[in-house]
C-alpha cells in the first residue's frame, strides 16, 4: 500500500509547480523513466537483430567468433554486474526504510562493482587488441589465423554491443555517484527518492543487456 | 496542348513494350478512374457544404451531431473492398512479373558507377546498348560492381535494383521492334542521371547476325579493338574524347604526348606508361583540378592484349 | 490536498528476503547457463535456444522484483512491453525479407 | 476545486512580457516560451530548405548543366531532403504547436518534464549546427535516405551528418516521451482522455511513433558511423552484409516517420474545421482511434518502400497488403472532416482555407498512396517523379498547409495580436496555385518515367519540367507573403480578443497571450472539446 503517513509531513519535499502533489511527479517520472528505458530498449535491440540475422546467415564465423572470447571473463562480469544489480535494489529498499547510510554504502559498492566490470573489460578489449583481434578491416585475418575472411564482423558485433554496453556502465556510474553524493547530503528520505529509483531502473537495464549479451557472445557458437 | 508533341519515345505513358506493360496500363486506367472518382465526391462534397452551409449570419444555428456509426461504417468498409481488390489485381499482375520463365536468352548486366555493361553468354559484351530478340523471353541477370543502381525500362514497366554481391532478376517478352530507354532508377553520385542505355529490340534474324558481327572484334585492328572496348567499358561516360571539354575526369583529346599537371607530384608527359598506370592504377597520379578517388581500378578486369587496344585507340584521339 | 486513487500505487517496499532470493535465483540460472554451455554438443542445435530461454527468465526476475515492473502501474507495463515487441516485429518482418529471397545465379 | 489560483497575475503580466532579456529565453522552461523558440529555429531551417528546393528547380528547368555541375545538385538535393525532413516537418508541429498548445489543451500548466523540453531545443541546435557544419567541410551528396554501400563509398562528411541526425533524433525522442507523459499525467480534472482535443490525440499518438521509432533509426546511424571508421561488413556487401538490411532498418524508423510528419497536420486540421464549421466534429472516436490505428499500422508497413530494392516477393506482397489496411483510418479522417461541415456554419477565414486546401491537397496525395501501394504499379512508379510528387502533395500539401493553417489560427493567442486577413488569403492562393502547378505535373513527369534525384533528363521532360519550376516560384511567393503577414501582425497588429474565432478548446478561455502559468485558474472540465449547441 501507500506511504507510511508517519514520516509523510517529517520532510515535506518541494515538487514543482505543476504537479499537484510529490506523489503526482514521483509517479509522472517513473513513468518518463519507463518511456525512456524503451528507446534503450529499442536501440540496443537494433544491434541484437542484426546480430541474429547474419549469425543465421554465418554461423560456422559466430562460432569461430565465440571460441575466441574468453567466457570466464564474461562469467565473472556476469556474476559482478548481478550483484551490482542487488546493492543498487537493495540502495533504493534502505532509502524506502529511511536508512540513507546503509543506502549510501549499497550505492557505493555498486560503483565499485561497475569499476570492477570495466576493468575486466579493460582487460579483455587489451588482449583482444594484443591478439589483432579488431572490428571489421583491422582485424589482422593472418596473424589470427582466422578461417573466415570475415571475422571482422563478428568482432564488429562485439565491439559495437560491448562497447555501447561500456558507454551505459560508465553513465551508470556517474549517474550513481551523483545519487551518492545526494544521499550522503540528505536530499532523500522515504517520500522522495525518486533520482535514485530511476537511476535504479537504468542501471537494471544496463545489467539486463548484459545478461543478454553473454550468452549471445561468450557461449553461443 | 504541349502534351501532344511528346508523343514518341516517352508519352503520357510511355509506350508498351509487352504484355504486362499492358496490363499494368489497366490496372493504372483503373485506379486513375477510382481516385478521379473519389476525389470527385471528396472535394466536391467539401466545396458543396462549404457553399451551402457558410456563414449566413454570426449567430447561425447549427447542428448537434456526433456521429453516424452506420455511415462511419459504410466509409471504412467500402474503401477497404477497393484497396482489397486493387491489391489482389496487383498480386496477379506482380505474380506473372516476377516468375522467370525458364528456356529465356539470358543476358548478364553489370552496374557501375555510371554505365551499364552487358555480357552475353557467347562472350559478346556490350556498354549501355543491350541487344535483344522480338517476342522471345528475355532473362536479365544483374549485379553491381560499386554501388546500388536500379535497372528501369519504362516502356516495359519493369524496375529491379541492382545490388553489390549478389545477383537480381528481371524478365521480359518484347512484343514491338524498336529502341526503348533504359534508366537508372537508385541514386548513385555524381553521373547518376547520365547512366543511361538503350534496349534495341529487333528481329531474330537480325539478333544473330549482331550477335555474329559483335563477335568478330578480335580480328579488329588494335585500335578498332580499343576504342570498342572505349564504350564497353562505358569510359566515355566520364572522359571526352571528341574535344577539350571536361566531363567527369579529363579529356582524352589530345592527351597523348602531351604535358600532364599532376597533384603533389612533377609533371609527366603522356606516354604509354602513364596511361597504363592510369587505367590500372587511377589513384596514383591525380591530374591537377581532378578530385582523388573517383576512377574506380580497372586491374583484372583487362588483359594485356585489351590494355594495348586501349592505348592504342587514345593515341588516335587528335 | 488532492490525492486521486491512481496515486495509491506509489511506493511499495519490496522485503529485504526477496531481494536475496531473486540475486540468488540470478546466479544460479548463471551458472545454469555455463553449466550447459559445457554440454553444447549434446544439445546440438537446442543449445542457442536453451542459452537464450536462461536469459529471458533471468531478464524476467531484473525487470519484475529489481525494477519493481511487478507493483508497478499497468501503463508502465505496457510501455516497457511495447519495445520488445517492436523489436520483434523489426526481426520479424526483415527475417521475412532475408528467409524467403529467391536466389538468383550466374550463369556465365 | 482545492487548487485555485496559486499563482496571481494582473491582467496585463503574460508569459512574453514576465522576465525580459535574451537569456531569460534561453534559459526558460516554460513550454510556450520554449514552442516560440521552436517557431523562430523552425522557420530559419523552412528557409533554408526552401532556398534549395528553389535553386534545385531552376537547375531542373530545361535539360543539360543549367545553374551548377551535377555534384552540386546532388549536395543540393541531399541538404533539402535531410533539412526538410529532421529540422522542419518532424518538429514542425509537434515542437512548435503541440509545445505551446498541448498543455493549455487539457488544462495543465507545463508539460511534464519542462527541463528536458528545453533539452530538446538545445539537441536540436546542436544537430542542425553540426549538420550545418558539414557544408564548411565536405558537403554530404547521399540523398536524406544514406543508402549503403554508397554512403559507405562516397568520401563526404557523412559521419558528421549521420551524428548530427542522431542527435536531432534524441530531441525528437525526448520531445515525444514528454508529450506521452504530460497527457497520461497532467490532465485538468475532469478532463478524461475522451475530453481531450482532436489535436492533442493527433499528437499523442505520433508521440509514440516518436519514442517507439526513433531509436532504431539511432543505432542504424551509428552502426553506418561504425561502418565507415572500420569497415565491419554489416551494411556493405564487399565484407559479406546485407545493403538491403540497411534499407530495413532505415525505414522502419523512417516509414513511421511519415506518420510523424502528417499526423499532427491531421490534428490541426480537425481543430480548424470545428472551429471554423461551428459545429462539433463529426466522429471524435473514430478519428481519435484512427489516429492511434494509423500509429500503430505505420510500424508494419515500411516495406512497402522497398518493392524494387532486391527484396524478396513474399515480403513485397505481405508489405502491399498491410499498407492497403493503412489507407482505411486515413479515409476515415476524410469523410468525417467533411461530415463535420454538414449542417454547420462554415467560416472562410485563412486558416480554413488552409484547412480546405489540406484536404484538397491531400485527398490527391491519398489516392496516389494507394496507387503506390498496388505492387505493379508501384514497380513502374518507385524512384520516379510520381513518388517525388506524391510524398510533396503529403508533406508540403499535407504538413506544411495545416503547419500554415495552423500558425494564423493560433496568431492571436500566441502573440496576443491579429494579422492581416487580406495577405493571409493571398499568401494561401499563390501557395496553393503554385503548389499545384509545381507538383502536378511531376504526376505526368513520373509516369512517363523521369527517375528522382536527376539532374538532367532526356529532352521528352522538358516542358513538364519547365512548368514545375515556374510554380516553385509562386509558392515562393505565396511564404514571403505569408512571412510578411506574420512580421506585419507582430509590429502593428490589434490587439486580439480571448477568442477571436468562438473556439470551444480550453486555450480559447484563457487570456491572449496566455499568462506564464496558462490559466488564472486550474480549469475543471466538464464536457467534450466541441460543445458547439
Amino acid at each position: 500500500m501507500s506511504t507510511d503517513s508517519h514520516s509523510a509531513h517529517g520532510h515535506e519535499h518541494h515538487y514543482a509547480h505543476h504537479f499537484r502533489s510529490a506523489e503526482h511527479e514521483y509517479l509522472t517520472s517513473k513513468e518518463g523513466i519507463w518511456l525512456f528505458m524503451v528507446t534503450e530498449i529499442l536501440m540496443f535491440g537494433g544491434l541484437f537483430v542484426g546480430y541474429s540475422i547474419f549469425h543465421n546467415i554465418y554461423p560456422e564465423m559466430f562460432a569461430e567468433g565465440a571460441k575466441s572470447l574468453d567466457w570466464k571473463m564474461g562469467f565473472i562480469n556476469t556474476l559482478v554486474l548481478i550483484f551490482s544489480s542487488l546493492t543498487m535494489a537493495l540502495g533504493i529498499f534502505f532509502l524506502q526504510k529511511n536508512q540513507p547510510k546503509k543506502a549510501a554504502m549499497s550505492l557505493a559498492i555498486t560503483i565499485l562493482c561497475g569499476a570492477i566490470f570495466m576493468v575486466i573489460k579493460y582487460l579483455e578489449y587489451t588482449h583482444k587488441f594484443h591478439l589483432g583481434l579488431f572490428p571489421g578491416r583491422y582485424l589482422d585475418v593472418a596473424k589470427v589465423g582466422a578461417e573466415h575472411a570475415n571475422l571482422g564482423m563478428y568482432f564488429g558485433f562485439y565491439y559495437c554491443m560491448t562497447g555501447l554496453h561500456g558507454i551505459h556502465v560508465l553513465l551508470g556510474m556517474c549517474l550513481i555517484s551523483w545519487c551518492l553524493f545526494r544521499t550522503i547530503r540528505g536530499d532523500f528520505n522515504p517520500n522522495y527518492y525518486t533520482a535514485v529509483e530511476g537511476v535504479g531502473i537504468f542501471w537494471h537495464i544496463v545489467d539486463l543487456i548484459w545478461i543478454f549479451l553473454f550468452p549471445l557472445l561468450y557461449l553461443v557458437g | 496542348m504541349m502534351w501532344f508533341n511528346l508523343a514518341q519515345a516517352q508519352s503520357f505513358m510511355p509506350t508498351e513494350g509487352t504484355k504486362i506493360a499492358t496490363q499494368v496500363d489497366n490496372l493504372y486506367a483503373f485506379l486513375l478512374l477510382a481516385s478521379f472518382v473519389s476525389c470527385v465526391i471528396l472535394i466536391g462534397g467539401m466545396v458543396y457544404f462549404v457553399w451551402k452551409y457558410r456563414r449566413k449570419t454570426d449567430h447561425d444555428k447549427t447542428a448537434y451531431i456526433t456521429h453516424n456509426t452506420f455511415l462511419e461504417f459504410l466509409w471504412s468498409f467500402i474503401p477497404l473492398v477497393i484497396f482489397l481488390a486493387v491489391f489482389g489485381w496487383g498480386w496477379y499482375i506482380y505474380h506473372d512479373m516476377r516468375t522467370m520463365p525458364k528456356d529465356a536468352l539470358e543476358v548478364h548486366v553489370f552496374g557501375k558507377q555510371w554505365a551499364w555493361e552487358f555480357e552475353y553468354k557467347s562472350g559478346v559484351k556490350t556498354g549501355n546498348l543491350v541487344v535483344v530478340p522480338v517476342n522471345k523471353d528475355v532473362k536479365l541477370i544483374m549485379t553491381s560492381k560499386d554501388v546500388l543502381h536500379s535497372f528501369y525500362i519504362p516502356s516495359f514497366r519493369i524496375k529491379q535494383d541492382v545490388v553489390p554481391g549478389r545477383y537480381t532478376a528481371l524478365w521480359f517478352n518484347a512484343d514491338k521492334l524498336g529502341e526503348f530507354h533504359v534508366f537508372c532508377a537508385e541514386y548513385c553520385g555524381t553521373q547518376h542521371s547520365g547512366m543511361l542505355a538503350t534496349l534495341k529490340v529487333v528481329p531474330q534474324a537480325e539478333y544473330d547476325a549482331w550477335l555474329e558481327e559483335e563477335s568478330q572484334v578480335g580480328t579488329l585492328p588494335l585500335a578498332k579493338r580499343g576504342e570498342k572496348i572505349f564504350s564497353v567499358k562505358a569510359c566515355a561516360s566520364c572522359h571526352s574524347v571528341a574535344d577539350a571539354s571536361t566531363k567527369v575526369g579529363p579529356s582524352l583529346w589530345k592527351k597523348f604526348a602531351a604535358t600532364e599537371h599532376i597533384e603533389g607530384e612533377p609533371d609527366v608527359n603522356v606516354d604509354e606508361n602513364y596511361l597504363r598506370e592510369s587505367i590500372l592504377t587511377p589513384n596514383a597520379k591525380i591530374t591537377k583540378g581532378f578530385p582523388k578517388g573517383v576512377m574506380p581500378t580497372f586491374q583484372g578486369q583487362l588483359n594485356e592484349t585489351e590494355l594495348n587496344a586501349l592505348i592504342e585507340y587514345i593515341k588516335t584521339l587528335k | 490536498m488532492v490525492h486521486s486513487h491512481e496515486d495509491s500505487q506509489g511506493h511499495h517496499i519490496t522485503p529485504f528476503v526477496v531481494y536475496l532470493k531473486v540475486a540468488g535465483a540470478l546466479f544460479l540460472l548463471t551458472f545454469l547457463t555455463v553449466i550447459a554451455h559445457h554440454f553444447n554438443q549434446q544439445l546440438g542445435v537446442l543449445a542457442a535456444p536453451v542459452a537464450f530461454m536462461i536469459a529471458t527468465i533471468k531478464a524476467i526476475l531484473v525487470i519484475l522484483w529489481f525494477m519493481h515492473l511487478k507493483y508497478d502501474s499497468v501503463t508502465n507495463r505496457v510501455i516497457f512491453g511495447a519495445g520488445f515487441f517492436f523489436l520483434a516485429l523489426l526481426l520479424a518482418f526483415s527475417g521475412l525479407d532475408i528467409w524467403t529471397r529467391v536466389v538468383e545465379y550466374s550463369t556465365l | 476545486m482545492a487548487t485555485a489560483a496559486a499563482h496571481g497575475h494582473s491582467s496585463d503580466k503574460n508569459y512574453l512580457n514576465e522576465t525580459s532579456g535574451i537569456w531569460s529565453w534561453l534559459t526558460t522552461l516554460d513550454h510556450k516560451r520554449i514552442g516560440i523558440m521552436y517557431f523562430i529555429s523552425v522557420m530559419f531551417f523552412f528557409l533554408l530548405g526552401g532556398i534549395m528546393a528553389l535553386l534545385l528547380r531552376l537547375e531542373l528547368m530545361s535539360p543539360g548543366p543549367t545553374i551548377m555541375t551535377a555534384d552540386t545538385y546532388n549536395q543540393v538535393m541531399t541538404y533539402h531532403g535531410a533539412i526538410m525532413v529532421f529540422m522542419v516537418i518532424i518538429p514542425g508541429i509537434p515542437a512548435i504547436l503541440g509545445n505551446f498548445f498541448l498543455p493549455i489543451h487539457i488544462g495543465a500548466k507545463d508539460v511534464a518534464f519542462p527541463k528536458l523540453n528545453l533539452l530538446s531545443w538545445y539537441l536540436l541546435m546542436t544537430g542542425a549546427l553540426l549538420a550545418f557544419s558539414t557544408l564548411f567541410t565536405h558537403k554530404i551528396d547521399t540523398g536524406w535516405t544514406f543508402y549503403t554501400p554508397y554512403s559507405i563509398k562516397t568520401g563526404t562528411s557523412v559521419v558528421t551528418m549521420v551524428i548530427a541526425a542522431f542527435i536531432m533524433g534524441m530531441s525528437s525522442i525526448l520531445t515525444g516521451l514528454n508529450f506521452i507523459a504530460t497527457v497520461h499525467k497532467l490532465r485538468a480534472p475532469g478532463m478524461t482522455m475522451y475530453r481531450i482535443p482532436l489535436f492533442v490525440w493527433a499528437l499523442y499518438s505520433t508521440a509514440i511513433l516518436q519514442v517507439l521509432a526513433t531509436p532504431v533509426l539511432g543505432i542504424t546511424l551509428l552502426l553506418l558511423s561504425v561502418e565507415r571508421a572500420f569497415g565491419v561488413g554489416i551494411f556493405d556487401p564487399a565484407l559479406g552484409g546485407d545493403p538491403v538490411l540497411f534499407q530495413h532498418f532505415f525505414w522502419f524508423y523512417s516509414h513511421p516517420a511519415v506518420y510523424i510528419m502528417i499526423l499532427p497536420a491531421m490534428g490541426v486540421v480537425s481543430e480548424l474545421i470545428a472551429t471554423f464549421s461551428r459545429k462539433t466534429i463529426f466522429g471524435y472516436t473514430a478519428i481519435a482511434y484512427s489516429s492511434l490505428g494509423i500509429a500503430g499500422v505505420s510500424f508494419f508497413v515500411w516495406g512497402h518502400h522497398m518493392f524494387v530494392s532486391g527484396q524478396s516477393a513474399t515480403a513485397g506482397i505481405v508489405f502491399s497488403f498491410i499498407t492497403m489496411l493503412v489507407g482505411v483510418p486515413t479515409a476515415i479522417k476524410m469523410f468525417n472532416w467533411i461530415a463535420t461541415m454538414y449542417k454547420g456554419s462554415v467560416q472562410m477565414q485563412s486558416p480554413m482555407l488552409y484547412a480546405l486546401g489540406f484536404l484538397f491537397l491531400f485527398a490527391i496525395g491519398g489516392v496516389t498512396g494507394i496507387m503506390l501501394a498496388v505492387l505493379p504499379i508501384d514497380v513502374h512508379f518507385h524512384d520516379t517523379y510520381f513518388v517525388v510528387a506524391h510524398f510533396h502533395y503529403v508533406m508540403v500539401g499535407g504538413t506544411l498547409m495545416a503547419i500554415m493553417g495552423g500558425f494564423f489560427y493560433w496568431f492571436p493567442k500566441m502573440f496576443g495580436k491579429m494579422y492581416n486577413e487580406a495577405t493571409a488569403r493571398l499568401s494561401f492562393v499563390f501557395i496553393f496555385i503554385g503548389f499545384n502547378v509545381t507538383f502536378f505535373p511531376q504526376f505526368v513527369l513520373g509516369a512517363m518515367g523521369m527517375p528522382r534525384r536527376y539532374f538532367d533528363y532526356i529532352p521528352a521532360y522538358h516542358s513538364l519540367n519547365t512548368i514545375s519550376t515556374v510554380g516553385s516560384w509562386l509558392i515562393a511567393t505565396g511564404f514571403l507573403i505569408g512571412l510578411y503577414t506574420i512580421i506585419n501582425g507582430l509590429m502593428k497588429g490589434e490587439k486580439a480578443p480571448a477568442n477571436p474565432w468562438g473556439g470551444k478548446t480550453l486555450e480559447w478561455t484563457t487570456t491572449s497571450p496566455p499568462p506564464h502559468f496558462n490559466f488564472d485558474v486550474e480549469p475543471v472540465i466538464t464536457a467534450g472539446p466541441y460543445e458547439y449547441r
